[in-house]
């Protein structure tokens, strides 16, 4: 954005959130063989009006996070605090009534929208759902303003979303959650699914509404580029927790994580310039399973300033190094100062757990036929 | 466990939920911005195999709307009932007015093929109409609460499939004391309805956890809305699917029973498969009466397959090509 | 009561009791078999495989009552007497004679000499008394009407003495000579020892291999080593095995026996219980003939070069008439207006198979005691309608019972069978309500606990005794047509007693022509319809068959051609 | 195992109450039209069928398991229930055996073929045959064959497992196997001229479902992407189609023919009644005209059974092929 | 530059459903790929760069599709080659590497012997020897603890992994070419920049060639020498990567690049998209296909199919490039 907003009061804060889901197995009867610890203790703060951009690689739990957030996951420990209102312990009604506040964006365009609903009714329903369709006049209008806020023409109302183009899609997701006038908006990685030369398209019409409803976001993406295009302040996330904590601006200009840094370096830059320049740190190895995390810091079997003392038992913790910028990293300090160097990392190699699905811990498995189709 | 074939019919829940553009994206063909249906009904119409079951089941079901205005006699009445005789084996031969001769009480034989096609067509849509209804009930229970109803649910309809089917409709059929049309049609429909549980369930669990379903409860809409609007009519595609197969099933079994002796006891209104289970004795010496309503109901047997199956290909992108 | 005195001479009362039932004199007289007894110039070995429609429930005849059973056992074993091939008519079997004493309760058999059983131990007056005692001190399961139902329904009870026996006892005057004492005289002695259930097994045999043992165990019965699997009698067939995986029962030639040697090596029963496998079996040459071929079968049968025997008709198909709980139905002329309503001529003609009979009593002709002058039901709707508006039921309705899933000798066809008469009926004006119930599935139950109002029904001779037909449906007024409900019911039971009670022949035979008359004109309790052959087919290979009236047919003479 | 257990005890009672809630019964059975309202009665209390029916049960249960689940009525009186289905249990494996067997040489292969050459004569031929296979009444069929091969042309028995003259030794209660294991050649070939032609006729279904399964997962396959990177490494045809295409294509296979196992059970009922093949199927058909309780109870709970246990067996047998079951077990 | 790998000539590539016009999937295609050059072919999706690398390598489905023009590989013309002759050279001579790593490989077959049938194809090794090979290469592909790997199933291995194995089978034979089809799309990014490393560490400093197919114009930044931009399944414009990005001439490449976020860009800059989607192609019939999309269109644009002609050392498709002052100015912005 261009100008960031006005910085209020926390819309949002999450505490301590924890995500567990039990893994079941077994040829006869299922039981639970541990869990996977999708997101493992999350703390963050969403600003009044501003756009915080979650970011991490695949199995790190952002999804689950977002979901949590918004309750549509039931979290295993935690607090989200939303407004003021605990969201803790609300269920049934009370529950639905505060969805209207706050609104999802989903990957897939596609996916998300009902195939049988044409767009009026996929707009109206969560009208409907929180009486916000006074009259058929008003509704219309309704109608008309959120089309033309996301740019579509009014035409579009009778159709149904497979004879839009796939931005025209993520253009109707994102009608729909305004249509609830909502505060907050979790946007799921909201361009990954698009082309490249559509993506702009959104991001742009994103940031444009953000200004001209003075909505907050909590943007999810993988894609550090974008997320550091759109947010204002970014979280990290690796292996269920946040490890790096701070505007956008920073975490280029000095990402102090050991994984920060690692993913800033590993992203490829469309310039052969800065290409055939920069230095990389190249991570070895893989993601270990969420269902098996590394004792102390997460990341001290990748991490290449890795110490002796406190990396394997010690877990950090979030911590402010400088003004508005956490770090979950021992060493912090001593590796931005250059007192660590880096060294060669040997790879731990292991294998990742077959049958674990992160993000969609919902139903298991009824017997060993159905693994099959998991595929 | 769960059964095996529970799990097949989950398995084929699962077709309803796969995305439908899921093939390479550079070989994106015309059809990938439609919808699931719109793109199943376009490969469904160039379907010759689809066009024949149809273009059956279309004769079938005009042939059993008009049989009462077109059959020359009542298919009960013992007209010919003087050309009968055991002791000479004969049965009355083809004659005026009596284009197929009469059957072995020298019934019209034309007239009961006729109206053979009304009863067999109810027995068909009955039986797959109670099945059904009975599994969405079901089905329905156990995939839009889920939890214990969904436990218990899927429990006794376990138990059920772990008998096969046919055994399953025997041991119903045999429960009634006095065995008519509609005996048959229950013990046929009762068979079907944990598959039809089963089935609906696995996808409505599917579809429940589909985005757009989240997207729904995001939006705060109700819960028995989301159900109704939303989980539901997205996952009939599988259960429709199958009572077109089923429709078929119920006129096979019911020809079953009736082999087995556990057919309606009174011919009086005549049905397919009970003549065919009542001619089988007279294979040697009239075959015919075996072998004309033998042939229609593998025709229209047959004809409802074709349409289901092509249906199932149609829904399934795995097997789009 | 039944203490007649006979004053005529021994010789004279043997002939008349015999004979009375027998109506041929040549079986005493002809003490052994002929050589071409079994008729035919047939070759020595081979052998031959029957088809039958069920499995037999055991060997041992005194346990079972199922003709299935007794196909087998008959040729395994001989009784006292026996039947003549072809008639129904007794002839020596193991006795070659016997004398009442004048009351007609003390009999003398004297019985052939030379006879072994298949074990090899003799045949002699002990082993026949160590039979009857057997029979006599069955207890618990053995004296179940499901096992020993011959025994019951011939003697009565046993000697635990719960219910009075026919029975007193039996003596070994010598070798060779059995003297019987029965408690009272019945006409049906000792006809009814012609019952394969009253064949003579050996006492060793029986004693080795625990035959007694039976017990009732779940839903059935257990029966014993010796009833599974080693019969042992001195018929002209020997039992070799029962594979029950493949189904077959095999017999061999019993080459000591006293007779004519059977001709055949082997024969084979095999089970086949559908009844369109029976005939393609027999049609493809895997069995060589079988028995009860359906009648829609025997014209085809023929064409195809089998040889079709139809036997006479030794059976009844009646309707059941239940007074119990309609009404209308106690009135006679309602009863007569159903009789006069059935055209049992074309029901006869184009339901039954060739050689049935219209039925003008309950039994069939040849049996002792039936009267050519009874009173008659011609088919006349119009004086049907007439006698229930004299009744006035004019709108009689009635529920119709019909079983499904059997096949009797004397109903082939039971739906044919209930749609001809059910049309019958509703011409003459009479509502009908169909009741169709399986055979085993209820339809036998509702009939026997009185619980149908028309039903089809009937009865297979099991000898040539009108007793054994009539005494079965009336002798006791408690039945299946609920004639207690009748004021006539007391005294056709006792009539019914009485005649069989009574030693003279003459007598005998006018007491049950007139129980006849009666039950016609008078009483009408049901309505007999007809009687139908049952029939037996081989192929054109097999020579020496001869059907039997009472489908008691004896494979010794048989043999077939290769 | 636990589940099994479960399901066998709820098939139990159910069956128990459902059969003793039939019309008719033992009595009838046993009796047929000789009986009398005094012996239905003294029969009935002799066989304490008078009793409450969760006495009954109780009885049956205790009797159980001992391994006495009754004597047979109906289908072979006087024999106890469970010796009957031991004894006509491998008829019907022999049957269901032969039949897979056939539809498994030929249906793989043709869907093979037909998958490869997709749209061909042969493909649509075999998708119209199977469709064909699916849709005509499976006892008609059987009578069909019968009709024509047996008796219009006398090639092959009507019916039965042996002929009856044949003189064989039983060892195994396999005809075909018992005649290869005592040398019996003549008893094993007569014994397998008898099971061609049910089995042909069982056939028919396990064949169409076998033939399309094969067909559709060769198709879908083919279009996988490893199939598609074992072409681009230039493997000969042979290989491509051993090694990358069948052994993944016959996964969904090997379910299909566990899941056919019922359908197996259910056409056994129709076909041995057919053949006269003294199978269980048979005795279930004889069992329900004649209540049969005990053979019924047994039959049904067995055949239940059995399906459960083959479907388990097909599961465990997934792990054989795949190893992504097996690792998967094996961190369990 | 010496005699080229591999001609690639008017490869057309159109797709024939029953009772359906035949579509073009690729329209008319030329570009050479000489000994040790790593020539980049970049689009989004369906712009027919995936079916090139398919045709090129015969590995289209035999089926209802149509293949004209001219690959010639070493001299030998490659598209009316025989199945044998081409099994021949498949894998030998021209490797490939997929963009799913889990669903390329055999899920039933251990890794170790799908890399190790390569060899015993190609080289004759027998299945022990290529076994033991096979450790060695998964070695070299940066596999830890080989001889262990060799014996486990796809699914026991990450992702990266994977990938490294599938790159394992297609360099088994030192093909001299290799093409790459979207490799890392399927990845992290932190495992694309290893595997973007390895793939780069193969083929430098030896003679194999590498088509690197990808839709991500960063990565053909720090990989490419040349690189062909596709659209609508033609080449719109090919240049050396130091030109193409530093003056992208096409209209299309110059919208991509503005369109998409870049990580050192200052914050505040307004993304300038492309208008439409992929879908509002037009035929290049009588037209260019990009031209309802382009801001620089002219009326000709839609009249006039343009050529693919030569432009300042590249090649360009385009009656209205993109001046390079504009870009220019863009470039002061940013510095």
């Amino acid at each position: 954005m261009s100008e960031p907003a006005e910085r209020g009061d926390a819309l949002l804060t999450v505490d301590d959130l924890k995500m567990h889901f039990p893994i079941k197995r077994g040829v006869v009867l299922d039981r639970t063989v541990g869990y996977v610890y999708a997101v493992d203790g999350v703390s963050l703060e969403v600003r009044r009006g501003e756009t915080y951009g979650l970011v991490g690689e695949s199995g790190c739990g952002k999804t689950t996070l977002g979901r949590g957030i918004l309750k549509l996951v039931e979290p295993t420990a935690g607090r989200v605090v939303f407004d003021g209102t605990d969201l803790s312990g609300l269920r049934g009604e009370p529950l639905r009534r505060m969805r209207r506040r706050m609104q999802m964006v989903f990957q897939d365009p596609l996916s998300s929208l009902d195939p049988r609903q044409s767009v009026e009714s996929l707009l109206v329903e969560g009208m409907r759902a929180h009486d916000l369709d006074k009259g058929k006049e008003s509704t219309a209008k309704r109608l008309r303003e959120l089309l033309t806020a996301v740019g579509l023409p009014s035409t579009a109302l009778r159709k149904y979303p497979h004879e839009f183009s796939g931005g025209q899609r993520q253009r109707i997701g994102i009608a729909r959650a305004l249509a609830l006038e909502p505060d907050l908006i979790v946007a799921d990685e909201p361009v990954s699914a698009l082309d490249v030369s559509v993506q702009a398209q959104v991001i742009n019409l994103l940031e444009d509404l953000q200004a001209e409803f003075g909505l907050t976001y909590l943007v999810i993406a993988h894609d550090l580029a974008v997320v550091r295009h759109i947010s204002d302040r970014i979280g990290v996330m690796y292996l269920g927790a946040l490890v790096e904590e701070t505007d956008s601006d920073s975490l280029y200009a000095e990402p102090l994580h050991p994984y920060t840094k690692a993913l800033l370096s590993a992203i490829p830059v469309p310039d052969p310039l800065v290409e055939d320049e920069r230095e990389q740190i190249l991570l070895t190895g893989d993601l270990p399973s969420p269902a098996n995390p590394p004792s102390g810091c997460r990341f001290h079997t990748r991490c290449p300033w890795r110490q002796e003392t406190r990396c394997d038992t010690e877990r950090p913790q979030l911590r402010e190094i400088n003004a508005g910028h956490r770090v979950a990293c021992h060493w912090a300090e001593d590796i931005a100062a250059g007192r660590i160097a880096r060294h060669e990392v040997r790879p731990v190699y292991e294998p990742p757990d077959a049958d674990v699905i992160p993000d969609v811990p919902l139903i298991g498995p009824a017997s060993m036929t159905e693994v099959m189709d998991h595929h | 466990m769960a059964s095996a074939r529970a799990t097949k019919i989950d398995r084929l829940a699962g077709l309803a939920v796969r995305s439908p553009d899921d093939q390479d994206p550079d070989g994106a063909g015309p059809d990938s911005g439609l919808s699931l249906a719109a793109s199943a009904w376009r490969r469904l119409r160039r379907n010759p195999v689809f066009i024949v079951g149809a273009v059956v089941i279309g004769l079938f079901l005009i042939l059993a709307v008009l049989a009462p205005l077109i059959a020359p006699h009542d298919p009960g009445l013992r007209l010919l009932e003087d050309q009968v005789s055991r002791a000479r084996n004969e049965i009355p031969p083809a004659q005026p007015g009596h284009p197929m001769g009469g059957d072995q009480f020298g019934r019209d034989f034309f007239s009961r093929m006729l109206l053979g096609s009304q009863q067999t067509l109810m027995v068909a849509v009955l039986a797959t109409v109670i099945g059904l209804g009975g599994g969405l009930v079901l089905g329905t229970l156990a995939g839009a609460f889920g939890g214990w109803v969904d436990t218990l649910v899927m429990r006794i309809v376990d138990v059920m499939l772990s008998i096969p089917s046919l055994l399953l409709a025997v041991s119903i059929g045999a429960l009634f004391s006095q065995q008519t049309q509609f005996t048959v049609i229950l013990a046929v429909a009762i068979v079907q309805i944990p598959i039809f549980a089963r089935l609906l369930r696995g996808t409505m669990l599917g579809v429940r956890e589909s985005d757009h379903v989240l997207a729904a409860r995001a939006l705060g809409v109700k819960g028995r809305s989301i159900v109704f609007r939303h989980i539901l009519p997205n996952s009939l595609g599988p259960v429709i699917v199958q009572s077109t197969l089923v429709l078929a099933i119920a006129i096979l079994d019911a020809a079953a029973l009736s082999f087995l002796g556990l057919g309606a006891a009174d011919d009086a209104t005549p049905e397919w498969g009970q003549m065919l289970g009542n001619a089988q004795d007279f294979f040697d010496s009239q075959p015919h009466l075996a072998i004309w309503p033998a042939a229609c109901i593998v025709v229209v047997a047959l004809g409802f397959t074709l349409v289901g199956e092509s249906m199932r290909e149609a829904l399934d992108p795995r097997q789009r090509r | 009561m039944l203490q007649t005195r006979v004053t005529r001479p021994r010789r004279i009362a043997l002939i008349g009791l015999a004979g009375a039932v027998a109506v041929s004199l040549s079986a005493c007289a002809e003490s052994e078999r002929g050589p071409d007894a079994g008729g035919g110039e047939g070759q020595t070995g081979g052998t031959l495989v029957f088809g039958a429609a069920g499995a037999p429930s055991n060997f041992d005849p005194f346990f079972a009552s199922d003709g299935e059973t007794f196909r087998v056992t008959r040729q395994i074993y001989e009784g006292l007497v026996g039947i003549t091939p072809g008639t129904a008519d007794l002839e020596p079997e193991l006795a070659t004679e016997w004398t009442p004493s004048p009351d007609g309760l003390n009999w003398t058999f004297k019985l052939r000499t030379g006879v072994t059983f298949h074990d090899g131990t003799p045949f002699n007056a002990d082993a026949v008394c160590k039979n009857f005692e057997r029979w006599y001190n069955q207890t618990g399961a053995g004296a179940t009407a499901a096992l020993s139902y011959y025994w019951i329904e011939n003697f009565g009870g046993f000697s635990d003495g719960k219910q009075p026996s026919l029975y007193k006892s039996c003596t070994a005057k010598d070798e060779s000579t059995v003297e019987l004492a029965l408690t009272r005289f019945t006409a049906r002695f000792p006809t009814m020892l012609s019952q394969s259930a009253f064949a003579i097994q050996s006492p060793t045999a029986m004693e080795k291999y625990k035959a007694d043992d039976v017990k009732a165990q779940g839903d059935s019965f257990i029966f014993s080593e010796y009833a599974r699997s080693h019969p042992t009698g001195t018929g002209p067939f020997k039992f070799v095995s029962y594979d029950e995986a493949n189904g077959t029962i095999e017999l061999a030639r019993n080459d000591a026996y006293y007779g004519d040697k059977a001709k055949l090596d082997k024969l084979i029963f095999r089970v086949i219980p559908d009844e369109t496998a029976r005939k393609q079996a027999l049609e493809a040459g895997d069995i060589d003939g079988y028995d009860l071929p359906s009648p829609a079968d025997w014209a085809s049968l023929k064409e195809g070069g089998y040889n079709l025997m139809i036997r006479d008709p030794f059976n009844i198909l009646y309707l059941g008439i239940t007074q119990k709980n309609n009404d209308a139905l106690k009135e006679l002329k309602v009863r007569q207006a159903l009789a006069y309503a059935i055209d049992r001529e074309t029901l006869v003609k184009s339901v039954l198979p060739e050689g049935a009979e219209v039925a003008k009593q309950f039994y069939p002709p040849t049996v002792v005691g039936y009267a050519n002058d009874v009173m008659e039901y011609p088919h006349d709707p119009a004086k049907a309608k007439q006698l229930l508006a004299e009744a006035g039921y004019e709108n009689l309705k009635v529920k119709f019972w019909w079983p499904t899933q059997v096949s009797r000798p004397y109903m082939p066809n039971p739906q044919s069978i209930f749609g001809a008469i059910q049309e019958d009926l509703q011409a003459a004006g009479i509502t009908v309500e169909p009741v169709s119930k399986p055979w085993a599935g209820g339809y036998v139950d509702d009939v026997e606990v009185a619980r149908a109002e028309l039903f089809l029904l009937g009865w297979t001779g099991d000898y040539n005794s009108p007793d054994n037909f009539i005494g079965t449906f009336f002798g006791t007024t408690e039945n299946q047509f609920w004639t207690s409900g009748s004021p006539w019911a007391e005294d056709l039971a006792t009539a019914i007693d009485a005649a069989d009670a009574t030693v003279d022949n003459g007598e005998r035979d006018a007491k049950y022509q007139d129980i006849n008359r009666k039950l016609m004109a008078e009483y009408l309790p049901a309505i007999p319809i007809s009687h139908s052959p049952p029939a037996i087919v081989v192929s054109s290979k097999v020579q020496g068959l001869v059907p039997s009236p009472l489908t008691q047919e004896e494979f010794g003479p048989v043999s077939v051609t290769s | 195992m636990l589940q099994l257990v479960l399901v066998v005890w709820v098939l139990s009672v159910l069956i128990f109450a459902w059969l003793r809630s039939l019309p008719g019964g033992p009595v009838s059975a046993l009796l047929g039209d000789r009986g009398t309202a005094e012996t239905r009665a003294q029969l009935t209390e002799a066989l304490g069928l008078d009793d409450p029916i969760f006495v009954q049960y109780l009885r049956f249960v205790g009797r159980a398991l001992t391994g006495d689940f009754g004597t047979s009525t109906g289908v072979s009186p006087g024999k106890p229930a469970m010796d009957l289905f031991m004894e006509r249990f491998p008829a019907t494996i022999e049957l269901s055996i032969a039949a897979v067997l056939i539809a498994l040489v030929t249906a793989i292969p043709l869907g093979y073929v037909a998958a490869r050459r997709r749209g061909g004569w042969l493909d649509n031929t075999g998708i119209v045959g199977s469709m064909i296979g699916i849709s005509i009444p499976i006892f008609f069929l059987a009578f069909l064959l019968k009709y024509l091969i047996s008796i219009k042309l006398g090639l092959l028995p009507t019916g039965g497992r042996q002929s009856a003259t044949i003189d064989a030794t039983r060892v195994t209660g396999f005809f075909v196997l018992d005649g290869l294991l005592t040398r019996e050649w003549d008893a094993a070939w007569d014994a397998l001229r008898h099971l061609f032609l049910p089995a042909l006729a069982l056939a028919s279904i396990p064949f169409a479902v076998i033939f399309r399964i094969t067909r559709a997962s060769v198709l879908d396959v083919m279009d996988e992407d490893y199939v598609r990177t074992a072409r681009s490494k230039g493997l000969a045809g042979r290989v491509i189609r051993d090694r990358h295409i069948l052994r993944n294509a016959m996964l969904p296979v090997v379910t299909t023919v566990g899941l056919q196992t019922g359908a197996l059970l259910s056409g056994a009922v129709l076909t041995e009644t057919v053949f006269a093949w003294q199978g269980i199927g048979q005795a279930l058909a004889i069992g329900f005209e004649r209540k049969d309780f005990p053979v019924l109870q047994v039959v049904i709970i067995a055949a239940a059974m059995a399906y459960v246990l083959v479907n388990l067996l097909v599961d465990l047998s997934y792990a054989v092929i795949d190893p992504r079951i097996r690792t998967a077990q094996k961190g369990s | 530059m010496g005699m080229a790998l591999l001609e690639v000539r008017d490869l057309a590539v159109s797709f024939r459903r029953k009772g359906e016009e035949p579509t073009a999937a690729v329209d008319g295609i030329s570009f050479d790929v000489h000994p040790g050059q790593t020539v980049g072919l970049v689009g989004e999706s369906g712009c027919g760069k995936s079916v090139t690398s398919l045709a090129i390598m015969g590995l289209l489905p035999q089926r209802g599709n149509q293949v004209t023009g001219s690959v010639r590989f070493e001299g030998t013309e490659l598209l009316g080659l025989s199945q044998k002759a081409m099994d021949e050279r498949r894998g030998r001579d021209l490797g490939m590497v997929f963009q799913d790593p889990l669903s390329s490989l055999n899920p039933v077959i251990p890794v170790g012997l799908q890399v190790a049938e390569v060899l015993q194809r190609h080289r004759g090794r027998s299945r022990k020897e290529a076994m033991a090979e096979s450790a060695e290469l998964l070695d070299r592909v940066g596999i830890p603890d080989p001889t262990r790997r060799i014996d486990e199933y796809p699914h026991q291995l990450s992702g990266g992994m994977r990938q490294r194995a599938l790159i394992a089978i297609a360099l088994a034979c030192r093909p001299r070419l290799l093409i790459a089809d979207e490799p890392t799309t399927a990845l992290d990014v932190t495992i694309q920049a290893q595997i973007l490393k390895l793939l780069s560490e193969m083929v430098t400093g030896t003679d194999t060639a590498l088509i690197m197919i990808t839709h991500d114009l960063g990565v053909v930044a720090g990989l490419c020498d040349e690189v062909n931009v596709m659209y609508g399944g033609r080449i719109v414009e090919r240049a050396k990567r130091h030109e193409l990005f530093a003056e992208p001439r096409h209209p299309y490449t110059a919208g991509l690049l503005a369109s998409i976020p870049r990580l050192d860009a200052p914050r505040g800059e307004k993304l300038v998209p492309i208008r439409g989607s992929v879908a509002d192609n037009i035929p290049w019939t009588h037209a260019c296909a990009f031209a309802p999309r382009c801001p620089n269109a002219l009326d000709r644009c839609v009249e006039v199919t343009p050529e693919l002609v030569d432009d300042r050392g590249g090649m360009l498709r385009c009656h209205n490039p993109v001046e390079p002052a504009l870009r220019a100015g863009a470039e002061e912005v940013r510095a």
